[in-house]
């Protein structure tokens, strides 16, 4: 399995988000989870607006403050200091997850543990006996937003396929998760299983297949890539 | 970039189909959207379902809508106005449907299909015939029904102030139905006092974020409904 | 019937407001119906302060305002317009009927067309094929408000009583009327029916009972006034 | 006349008794009520089931009151904060309890409780672990779960500015579970860093109606609980 761990091949942490982030139309009401997903923020392409929503109670999120101007008490749902954009607006917790839950929220990006080939998205608990179980916002996201992207390394620390026929973990949600961003491949969760939309630089359909845990398909974008 | 502002009422509207549900603020003429409901009579759309609190006055704006023959059921809680007579009417008659809801859970369900919950439960009109054909339950020795969500497909509402994102602020009562039915309805059509600024609305004040709105149309002087009505005024 | 026309014994509407009034305890939020309830705002005893909420969105709601001072948006339930007192505020309708629903209003005083003995309440429908249903608001605060006053004319118009055994009218709500004020009495609704806890000055209890639907019992505080 | 103000902390807090559920506001840091939460370590009412998003951090505000053996139960969505090991190690031990909720459907049951909505049903944790033993019912084609409205005897939270009539305004993301817990709690104590006149804040801009609130006491240079904690505080 060391193979998955070889660091100069795929795509980095911040290619994963700026490739992401090709994926968010315009005007799109965002929510951004913690870790590599938050990065997509600083990836939007020119000419495109987008407004990002955190579920502690702001739309309109800016990027984080100077050192000397943090409030404590405006903060993303990471607990970090951020800032508001013009147009921004605050509100409470039922009406922030009414957003969510309604249908509201264009897209969700967030990591994952594990994806199945159905779309199961596993990524709150290890489910072990001594672990403190916590999930905040992870599955009214995964319920409510229209849109679900997943950014995660392909394979775990050691070498494990994150992408699977059906999560071991306990799911934070069935058939929810619409499209992947790997270091190594975009793939889409289709009616006929995980589809391969898109290789990272240098990384071929069978080596990502490897390091998958269930049946990748070419998707047509591959054979036209090949065909050029 | 983002910028819901729309010039003319007519583009404001104009995607509104035949059989659609449609959502019109206003409890009585406090936030009632005059000049887009004069709209929607314009442009032509038939068999509407409307949800509103009353059923309008006079001749003019929901009422006039209905008169029109537009609204074939109305939503409501309280047809009986003091100065509505095209509805009674057209009841007596047969030609549009009632679905008669208690105020409070008119509110509440058109807040829960906002919100993405299907259904809730609730004390008002148990034991009364609001209460008819509708699903029983007992939680902690007290009996509620079940009441569904409500959603639309429009809504046309009124407010104050406006940005171009669609932040919304709004006058006094008028803001009665007005955020939750914003909330509630895939396109939510705004008409505005005021259109400012993106940024110039404090963030702490904002009722109605944009991301419940999706067209702002500027009305600096609205029509006053009562001012119509007393004037003998009808529409078209 | 007749008896039940004369109109120079038992308390006006005025009288019956002003004694409504009285037992509305300092710092309730009240919420008052359209009709004789209105005028209990204007007899608040001298020393007390109450808040008064109108379920179109506004708690804290003040008089009527000057002729020049009307606004058609700021207006009660009623469509009447109104002036705000320092302290009010504004939300929408879901909020309005959260403080209705969720028991925080102290008090509703209401009109009816009839109240049973075991405090069923009919007031918005007279039944009948050809009438145009309009409920409003008064099922929501029979339902979730703490307590329930009814102020109504002993009798009908024709002098059919209006304090009955049971509903001929489609209901309000079932047992939720706790007291009630008439142009002859003040009378409880309690778990043995009707109590008669006060006369209209020269009105007995006899004279009451005649028009009366159903059984009336002595209240303590008659025996009471009767020794005194 | 109507005067919710209170001088002291200790009288605010003086009615908690044993086993009492309380809500606190807050999300992390933004929005504890931390001199409130003091105050009630050192009023010392014990077996409380505490309704929380988190379950503090360090050793001061709620993880300091979960420390000192005051909390038998959190209901919460994350008790796995940085910074936060008090909780995690008596969870460990088998000394607390926990009631895991999704965080949106934690404001929602709140929201609830406030509203006299005694259940609704939502689409969030079905098909995963925290759905087991919850009443599953399809509408429209999905399936949701029951969850119930959550009620509690007090509410913790922190205001911006406040009147004496108990009107608040909330800094910024401090508003989060606030306006919702003040509905949902019996009794409602807040602490606010500005006490002001009646009739001074804007009607319109007002976001918790007083009728929510029973007691406020002004803090006006509260805590910071990162601060706290990075000085190794520890409460009391």
């Amino acid at each position: 399995m060391s193979v998955a761990k070889q660091q100069n091949i795929g795509w980095g942490r911040e290619e994963m988000a700026k490739r992401t982030a090709l994926d968010i139309p315009d005007g799109s009401y965002v929510n951004l989870g913690i870790g590599i997903p938050e990065m997509v923020a600083q990836y939007v392409p020119e000419g495109r607006e987008v407004i990002y929503h955190t579920e502690n109670g702001l739309l309109g999120m800016g990027p984080a403050p100077a050192e000397d101007e943090v409030d404590p008490e405006l903060i993303n749902a990471g607990k970090k200091a951020v800032t508001v954009n013009p147009g921004a607006s605050f509100f409470h917790h039922a009406d922030s997850f009414a957003m969510i839950r309604g249908q509201h929220i264009d897209v969700c990006v967030l990591g994952a543990m594990q994806v199945s080939e159905q779309g199961d998205l596993a990524n709150w608990s290890t489910g072990e006996a001594d672990a403190i179980p916590a999930v905040g916002g992870a599955m009214d996201l995964v319920a409510g937003v229209k849109t679900i992207y997943v950014i995660t390394q392909h394979c775990t620390k050691s070498g494990e396929p994150k992408l699977v026929e059906s999560c071991s973990y306990p799911l934070t949600g069935k058939a929810v998760v619409d499209r992947i961003y790997t270091d190594l491949a975009v793939i889409d969760v289709t009616a006929d299983g995980f589809m391969v939309a898109e290789l990272a630089p240098g990384i071929s359909f069978d080596y990502v297949q490897q390091r998958t845990g269930c049946k990748l398909l070419p998707g047509p974008q591959l054979a036209e890539a090949a065909n050029h | 970039m983002i910028d819901k502002h729309i010039d003319s009422l007519s583009d404001a509207v104009a995607d509104i189909f035949d059989g659609a549900t449609v959502m019109i603020g206003g409890f009585g003429e406090a936030g009632s959207p005059i000049e887009l409901i004069h709209a929607l009579i314009d442009q032509g759309a038939k068999n509407l379902t409307v949800v509103n609190n009353n059923t309008g006055s006079g001749h003019v704006g929901l009422a006039a809508l209905i008169e029109n023959g537009r609204v074939g059921k109305m939503i409501c809680s309280y047809p009986r106005t003091v100065g509505s007579k095209v509805f009674p009417e057209l009841y007596r008659s047969g030609k549009i449907e009632l679905e008669l809801v208690p105020q409070g859970t008119l509110a509440e369900r058109i807040r829960a299909g906002g919100a993405g919950i299907p259904a809730f439960y609730t004390a008002t009109s148990v034991n009364t015939p609001l209460a008819e054909g509708k699903e029983l339950r007992n939680f902690d020795g007290r009996d509620y029904v079940m009441e569904y969500g409500l959603r639309a497909d429009f809504a046309l509402i009124k407010s104050e102030c406006a940005d171009n994102h669609g932040n919304l602020t709004y006058n006094k009562t008028a803001r009665n139905f007005a955020p939750i039915m914003a909330m509630a309805a895939k396109t939510t059509i705004v008409q505005t006092g005021s259109l400012c600024e993106v940024g110039s609305i404090d963030p702490e004040v904002i009722v109605t974020p944009g991301i419940f709105v999706n067209r702002v149309v500027e009305i600096p002087h609205p029509a006053q409904e009562s001012k119509l009505i007393a004037e003998g005024r009808s529409y078209p």
